[in-house]
């Protein structure tokens, strides 16, 4: 077990931490910063990943991570204060619109 | 020798979960202090545990070990705690964590850009942007205060911890039995050092994604604009609020 | 030459009614007449050539004329056509002559007849002489046609000019009910007419005269397999089927009576004179068919018979004018179709040729009087226009004498034939049925006269007096006085010892037709004169009673009429037949369709709505799973995520 | 027209025909500035030229040239449109249109029917005349599309494509209930047609598995003449053909409305704008019983065979129940709609008497029953546009005001009842006539499989057809006269009785009803080669398609002189066998033994190459 599996297993264990939170808490920003574990956990594969490679495309790709989740923020959260001032609370369940 | 240290994964895995079910705010009960933090050591002397038997290298390896566990316990918490404000600020101490696992494994530049742009960066726009939307929150203090009323009782619980149970425990499991042939265990410490190798690559051989990732922030910025800045009325009076399932019969065909 | 005789009306009716529109309305009824005399003199040349023809071959030999094609029609079989040829032989010849005569006397009479009472032409006038042309064009074609299918065709398309005539004054519901009745009678006789010529090509794989008829003398189906009598018999009585619709026989006779709802001129020519024959020359056409079949015969005798003596009896109890000799034309027909039973063609032909005249006589001088009391025909409401009216009287009554048989009249002569031949012929009942009839018309034909021209005179309100009929109305009325009394010699020989010393039965007529049917072995004993002395009695018999109950003792007939109420009522409603048709065909067909139109819209649309039923069943079955909630799309993705992760891994 | 038929033009004229509406179509839908008036008459310009185009296309084939035996296809032409090379079995689905004897009349129809309907609905479409017209033009095309088509997946291509058009114009410009109307005739008909395109692939795959065809290789095709070689080499066992018939007739059936599945033409019929109904009873219809002809029928000969006496016994419940129905209907178009009902179970009827008059019978029905029947649309249309009612009670002697309008309307009930001297009698006494003979057929092997018992019901057609059509002209024209409350409406512009306009679209079809009925030879004579020998050759089991076809003649003819006594009546038909000139003979020689090379793999239907 080196060091490489040990990260890819922690970057798994932060990825799941992170579905977990994102399909139950019910407050809007609490999910996005359950996406934002999740991105981390995803971050941390790609280092081992690299790592265990052996070369640097790892990283590169972290960094790439990194800019998705920056987006990712900016946007979820733009949307966050707008469904906020719409609804006037971050409950998820009051967007219940697409019922069938 | 190899069976045993699978189940050992799944056993870390299944008493993390049960520790994360624990710890999620219920209704009416709060979780009881107490046994969480039995659960939590307990899932950190398995994990601890589990690194021992395979590593047993330097003391460095301590630090590893500590570090990682710092990380599950933010994530954890991240999850768990009622408090958004909390939450963010657990957030921060696991990118930290992160950040400082890569110093471990020799990618500092990263390590750099997570502290900066992360924590520094997008967790200020979290506690930011919840600041701006908790006023209304009840006021009382502790660490396990009145969440938000709607915040109480999380959705299926059951499911999406077994969920992410399977999840982990599936990933794990695969890591664990794949001898990762041609693993060379050695840091990434080119003649140059990391950042001026990782520099290179990035502007040689991934030059166009840097300039995609660039447009992309930009349009994301604009986007962000765009859509957080106009005053939208609270209730457009336009639309009559329509039951829902009545919202797709009115409409006329052609 | 003998394609023009039916073009030439049809041109006239196409004239007609292009240019009928503008102006020329009034005068537009030449258009009609000048091509129905050249009909005529056409008619007349053929007759002669056809003279000369027969004179030339041998004599007494069925000599088969040739059928000239006009053109290939239709596709039948691989390489057969089905044409339309046209056939001159002297039956053809007579019904011509016959038709185009009384046409052209009937057009006449009717330029005076449509008119209004200070001379106008009526509404609808130049459609009227259209309408007229059409029907000539399609009774010649009928009697013109070489084969069946011409035949069939002539015979809807005569139905068409019946329905578009009776149908003229179509503003009265009457007229409208009337015309629709008339069309669908006769489709009922022609859908039974279309299966006998269906059948005819089944089985004898051509529908040509000449090849049919030799076909059944050789008693052989076209596949050579023998024919065998049930088949013919069949044909046969299919055709008479149509017939008895064409011909207003017993069952299908209802239209005929509710077919005088049309102008008068029209009951004259086509329900009086021409088309109701039609249904006689077909039988007569085609009697090489019935000849094989004696069970056939049999049932065409008898049903004349019935029709003959039902209808007689019914025009007792009538008081309208035009019903009383609508049903005496069915009871002649009834003699006519009784004759071609007991296989006397010719005589039938023959008292067709002479009833045309009087029966046509008969109508017309109807409408004069009809023409006079403005539209009314109730013989109740006038009486006594003996003197107001003396040409109409005069024709009127030779046109009588000559339906009641009086002797030396043409009608005498040809019914007087028809019992000769009914009672040599092994069905004798039939012929005393026959008998009695004679007496009967005789009977209500001058009750009618009396009760409409003799006594005083009295006028419906509204007429001051009665004046007689202009020239164009008169002197058709005229000629066919001559005509029915003149046309019976034509079928009588000069010869001494005969009746009344000098008369013979079968004359020059029947010997121009015996190259049609053949010369039956001539009978010149006694027996025939006896007969024409009965038969002569019974109508001066029935005259007198007619003379005695409504001249002399006026009172009697209301007596009896008292006294045989429920027989009276009887036959006053004509036997009730038109409610009985009515509720046992009409109205059970129409809740048939009823059914079918509900069975349409419940039935299979229900079955189509069960089947609906499964998508609008799954699709609501869905529903309940999307509670619109984010986190529940999200843990559905998760979870697929999982399950493809966990399979993936497995398998490899 | 010879040097017509080898310029570009001639080789091209069908694509031409079919794609000039569809592009004309297209740029009307683009063209949003033009006023309602121009969009018109672009319309009817565009539908007129097309017909233009057909009657060229009709006069090409008529010129007899050499070398092409009557009954082949024409016009033909063929580009690749779907080609994929595989190792072992290319794919080449192609865009094969040509036309022969049964297609010629039906596209004849259909170019003339279009126009008509275009300037009849001129003063009946007040709204939205762009997207109507240019509807209208996409459907015209279709149409063409389908009578052309030579390979069966462009022809259930165009098949599927009238639907779309007509399912707009039937649900905007419809009656009151016409969403409803549009949902069950489009579901209805594309369910059915699903089966069918299930059996356009079977066929299609199976085709693909045996070298057939001239050149011996294995490719996958949907071209007509290699499936209908597919039938004629036995490849096809008897219960693949049940299961294709079915397949077939499920969507074949509900198109024409045989007895049970007709439940959605009535309600489609007085949904329907004036000329959508037009142009769906004329033309729509017939895709079905076309269908039938040309693939059903061809294809799968044994099975055809097996079900036509089911197949005879619904169209017989269909006249009989069409008839009824319609007699008792209040709304003179739903009378209308059944009575298509009725006339179209004759024209199966006919078809499926496997007789050469049947089948002759029933594709002149096809087009007569366009004829008479559109026309009634159109008077019912335009009645309906004077006085905005349709229902029977509501009207009365309307013959007085408008007599030209009677005029027309009793011409055409009368074409449709079947009165002799106008079309509809020829056809129904030809498909009389063929069911009647129809075991009699003259080959002694083979059996016809319909017979008397058919035909008399069927015959009773004829009758209950006079009654319910008289009905409703009774009932319309004569009486006295009754309008509806509101009375007569000169809002559109529209005089008492028919303006020029209207006169002018029911003449063509009224003198179209006559010249059928009086001179249907030179229709006949299109018709009949291929109908011999695209269907009823391809139908004949081998054993009995020997020289005993024309044996009869000489049979009847000896049956006829039995006794030398009666001369034969040289010009009566019996006798017209050996009128026809020796050249005609040798045209009319057995298939086999035309000189033609034959694919050497010969298998028992050899003869029927």
């Amino acid at each position: 077990m080196t060091t490489a599996t040990t990260l890819i297993i922690l970057g798994a264990a932060l990825f799941g931490i992170g579905v977990v939170g994102f399909l139950t808490r019910r407050n809007l920003i609490i999910m996005f910063l359950c996406t934002e574990v999740m991105f981390q956990g995803v971050l941390i594969n790609f280092v081992a990943m690299g790592l265990a490679r052996g070369n640097l495309q790892g990283q590169v790709f972290a960094l790439f991570v990194l800019v998705i989740a920056a987006v990712e923020a900016g946007l979820g959260l733009a949307i966050v204060v707008m469904l906020y001032r719409r609804r006037g609370t971050l409950d998820a369940e009051s967007w219940r619109g697409m019922r069938g | 020798m190899e069976q045993m240290l699978v189940y050992l994964a799944y056993a870390a895995a299944a008493l993390g979960a049960l520790a994360v079910y624990a710890a999620l705010p219920r209704e009416g009960r709060p979780a009881s202090r107490g046994v969480v933090l039995t659960l939590v050591a307990a899932a950190v002397g398995a994990l601890l545990l589990l690194m021992g038997q395979l590593l047993g290298e330097a003391g460095q390896r301590v630090y590893f070990y500590v570090l990682s566990l710092l990380t599950l316990g933010g994530a954890v918490r991240v999850v768990t705690h009622p408090r958004p404000v909390y939450a963010a600020l657990f957030f921060v101490m696991v990118v930290l964590s992160t950040a400082a696992l890569m110093v471990l494994v020799g990618a500092e530049f990263l390590a750099a850009a997570l502290v900066i742009v992360y924590a520094g960066a997008i967790l200020v726009t979290y506690v930011f942007v919840i600041m701006l939307a908790q006023q209304s929150a009840p006021q009382s203090g502790g660490m396990f205060a009145q969440a938000l009323q709607y915040d109480r009782d999380s959705r299926e619980p059951m499911a999406a911890v077994l969920v992410g149970f399977v999840l982990v425990g599936t990933i794990a499991g695969v890591i664990v039995n794949y001898e990762w042939t041609g693993l060379a265990e050695y840091k990434t410490t080119a003649a140059e050092g990391n950042t001026l190798a990782l520099g290179r690559v990035l502007l040689t051989d991934f030059a166009v994604s840097v300039e995609l990732a660039g447009l992309l922030l930009t349009v994301a910025m604009v986007g962000a604009i765009a859509l957080a800045r106009k005053r939208i009325p609270q209730h457009d009076e336009g639309e009559p609020e329509l039951a829902p399932g009545e919202i797709g019969k009115r409409v006329s065909p052609f | 030459m003998a394609i023009l005789i039916p073009l030439l009306p049809l041109a006239g009716a196409a004239l007609v009614g292009l240019i009928g529109l503008r102006g020329l309305r009034a005068r537009s009824h030449w258009l009609v007449i000048l091509p129905v005399a050249a009909s005529l003199y056409l008619a007349v040349q053929l007759y002669f050539q056809v003279q000369a023809s027969t004179q030339a071959c041998a004599h007494g030999v069925r000599q088969m004329f040739e059928s000239f094609t006009i053109y290939q029609w239709m596709l039948a079989g691989p390489d057969s056509w089905l044409n339309v040829s046209f056939r001159v032989d002297p039956l053809t010849c007579v019904m011509l002559l016959t038709v185009l005569i009384v046409s052209f006397l009937v057009i006449i009479y009717s330029v005076g007849y449509m008119r209004d009472h200070h001379g106008h032409a009526e509404r609808g006038y130049e459609r009227f002489f259209a309408f007229l042309a059409i029907f000539v064009f399609s009774m010649c074609t009928l009697v013109l046609a070489g084969n069946f299918l011409v035949l069939y065709v002539g015979w809807e398309l005569v139905g068409l000019s019946s329905y578009l005539l009776i149908g003229f004054y179509y503003q009265r519901p009457a007229a409208a009910a009337a015309a629709k009745k008339a069309f669908l009678v006769n489709r009922i006789g022609d859908f039974g007419f279309g299966l006998g010529i269906l059948l005819i090509y089944y089985t004898f794989g051509t529908l040509e005269y000449a090849n049919v008829f030799r076909m059944i003398q050789a008693g052989v189906t076209v596949e050579g397999v023998p024919l065998e009598s049930a088949r013919v018999t069949t044909i046969a009585l299919l055709l008479f089927c149509g017939a008895m619709g064409k011909s207003a026989q017993l069952p299908l006779h209802v239209w005929l009576p509710d077919a005088m709802e049309g102008p008068t001129p029209v009951s004259a020519l086509i329900h009086a004179a021409t088309m109701v024959t039609a249904g006689v020359y077909m039988v007569a056409r085609c009697h090489i068919i019935f000849a094989a079949s004696p069970y056939a015969m049999w049932i065409v005798a008898t049903i004349g018979a019935a029709t003959a003596l039902f209808a007689a009896t019914i025009a007792l109890t009538q008081f309208d004018m035009k019903r009383i000799l609508a049903y005496s034309t069915l009871s002649q027909l009834g003699y006519m179709f009784l004759a071609l039973g007991v296989s006397a063609f010719d005589s039938a032909i023959f008292h067709l040729f002479t009833h045309a005249f009087f029966k046509a006589l008969l109508f017309l001088g109807a409408g004069s009087v009809m023409h006079a009391m403005a539209g009314e025909i109730d013989v109740r409401r006038f009486g006594g226009l003996r003197k107001s009216m003396p040409i109409t009287h005069a024709t009127f009554l030779i046109g009588g004498l000559a339906l009641a048989g009086f002797p030396f009249l043409a009608g005498f002569w040809s019914k007087d034939e028809i019992i000769h031949a009914a009672f040599e012929s092994d069905m004798p009942w039939l012929a005393w049925v026959a008998v009695v009839t004679a007496w009967l018309t005789a009977f209500y034909t001058f009750r009618m006269i009396y009760m409409a021209f003799y006594g005083r005179e009295r006028l419906p309100e509204g007429v001051e007096h009665a004046h007689e009929s202009g020239a164009w109305m008169s002197l058709p009325l005229v000629i066919l006085s001559i005509g029915a009394i003149g046309a019976g010699y034509l079928g009588v020989t000069i010869h001494r010892g005969g009746f009344a010393g000098i008369f013979e039965p079968h004359g020059a007529f029947h010997d121009f037709l015996s190259r049609n049917f053949g010369r039956p072995e001539v009978s010149h004993e006694g027996g025939g004169h006896l007969l024409m002395y009965v038969s002569s009695l019974i109508a001066l018999w029935g005259i007198a009673t007619a003379w005695y109950f409504y001249r002399r003792r006026p009172t009697i007939p209301m007596a009896i009429a008292l006294v045989a109420g429920p027989v009276y009522r009887l036959l006053y409603h004509k036997y009730y037949v038109d409610e009985v048709y009515d509720r046992v065909f009409v109205r059970p067909l129409r809740k048939v369709g009823e059914i079918c139109y509900d069975l349409d819209r419940y039935l299979i649309n229900g079955v189509l709505w069960l089947i609906t039923l499964v998508p609008r069943g799954i699709g609501f079955g869905l529903r309940r799973w999307q509670q619109g909630a984010m986190q529940g799309y999200a843990l559905g993705m998760v979870v697929g995520l999982v399950v493809v992760l966990w399979w993936m891994l497995m398998t490899t | 027209m010879l040097y017509l038929a080898d310029t570009w033009l001639g080789d091209h004229i069908l694509s031409i025909v079919i794609f000039l509406p569809i592009i004309a179509a297209a740029m009307l839908f683009s063209r949003t500035a033009w006023q309602p008036e121009s969009i018109r008459r672009f319309a009817l310009g565009i539908s007129l030229l097309t017909l233009l185009f057909a009657v060229l296309a009709l006069l090409i084939y008529v010129s007899d040239r050499p070398g092409i035996a009557p009954a082949e296809w024409r016009l033909v032409e063929r580009s690749d449109w779907l080609v994929g090379e595989d190792d072992q079995v290319p794919l080449r689905i192609q865009y094969y249109v040509g036309v022969d004897g049964i297609g010629l009349p039906l596209l004849l129809l259909t170019a003339l029917l279009t126009p008509l309907a275009i300037w009849g609905s001129f003063s009946g479409i007040q709204d939205r005349h762009r997207e109507y017209y240019a509807l209208m033009l996409l459907l015209h095309g279709a149409m063409l599309g389908v009578f052309c088509a030579r390979d069966l997946l462009l022809f259930y291509v165009f098949f599927e494509f009238t639907l779309i058009p007509l399912y707009f114009l039937i649900g905007i410009w419809g009656g009151s209930q016409r969403q409803k109307a549009a949902d069950m005739f489009f579901i209805y008909t594309l369910s059915g047609s699903m089966l069918t395109f299930a059996g356009v692939l079977f066929l299609g795959w199976k085709a693909s598995l045996l070298p057939i065809g001239p050149d011996g290789l294995r490719v996958f095709t949907f071209e007509l003449d290699r499936l209908y070689q597919l039938a004629a080499d036995g490849h096809l066992s008897l219960n693949t053909q049940w299961w294709l018939f079915i397949a077939f007739f499920a969507g074949f059936a509900i198109k024409v409305p045989l007895f049970p599945l007709h439940t959605w033409l009535p309600l489609a019929h007085t949904e329907a704008p004036t000329a959508g109904s037009v142009i769906l009873a004329a033309v729509l219809l017939k895709l079905g019983t076309y269908g039938f002809l040309r693939l059903s029928l061809p294809m799968l000969p044994e099975a055809s065979i097996a079900l036509a006496p089911i197949i005879g016994v619904l169209a017989v419940a269909g006249i009989i129940y069409g008839a009824l129905a319609a007699w008792v209907q209040r709304d003179i178009k739903k009378l209308v709609a059944y009575s298509s009902v009725s006339h179209l179970g004759f024209c199966l009827l006919g078809m499926f008497s496997l007789h050469l008059a049947g089948l002759t019978g029933s594709v002149l029905y096809m087009v007569n029953h366009g004829l008479s029947t559109g026309a009634l649309f159109l008077v019912v249309g335009m009645i309906y546009e004077r006085y905005h009612t349709r229902e029977m009670d509501h009207l009365g002697g309307l013959a007085r005001q408008m007599p030209i309008m009677a005029f027309f309307l009793i011409l055409f009930a009368l074409s449709s009842i079947g009165l002799p001297g106008l079309n509809g009698f020829v056809s129904e006494f030809l498909v009389l006539l063929g069911t009647f003979n129809s075991e009699k057929f003259v080959l002694p092997g083979f059996k016809g499989p319909l017979g008397i018992a058919f035909a008399v019901p069927a015959a009773s057609g004829i009758l209950l057809g006079a009654i319910y059509m008289l009905y409703m002209v009774g009932r319309v024209l004569f009486g006295p006269v009754k309008e509806p409350g509101h009375g007569f409406d000169s809002s559109t512009g529209l005089t008492r009785d028919l303006t020029p306009r209207e006169i002018g679209v029911l003449t063509p079809l009224a003198i179209g009803c006559i010249l059928l009925g009086v001179y249907p030879k030179p229709a006949i004579e299109i018709m009949e080669p291929a109908l011999d020998r695209a269907v009823l050759a391809r139908m004949v089991p081998q054993e009995s398609a020997s020289l005993a076809r024309y044996d009869l003649s000489d049979k009847h003819k000896q049956a006829v002189e039995l006794d030398g006594a009666y001369p034969v009546d040289s010009h009566a038909d019996a006798s017209n066998l050996d009128a026809i000139s020796q050249s005609d003979r040798q045209h009319r020689m057995p298939v086999h033994l035309q000189p033609e090379i034959r694919n050497p793999s010969t298998t028992r239907r050899e003869v029927l190459r």
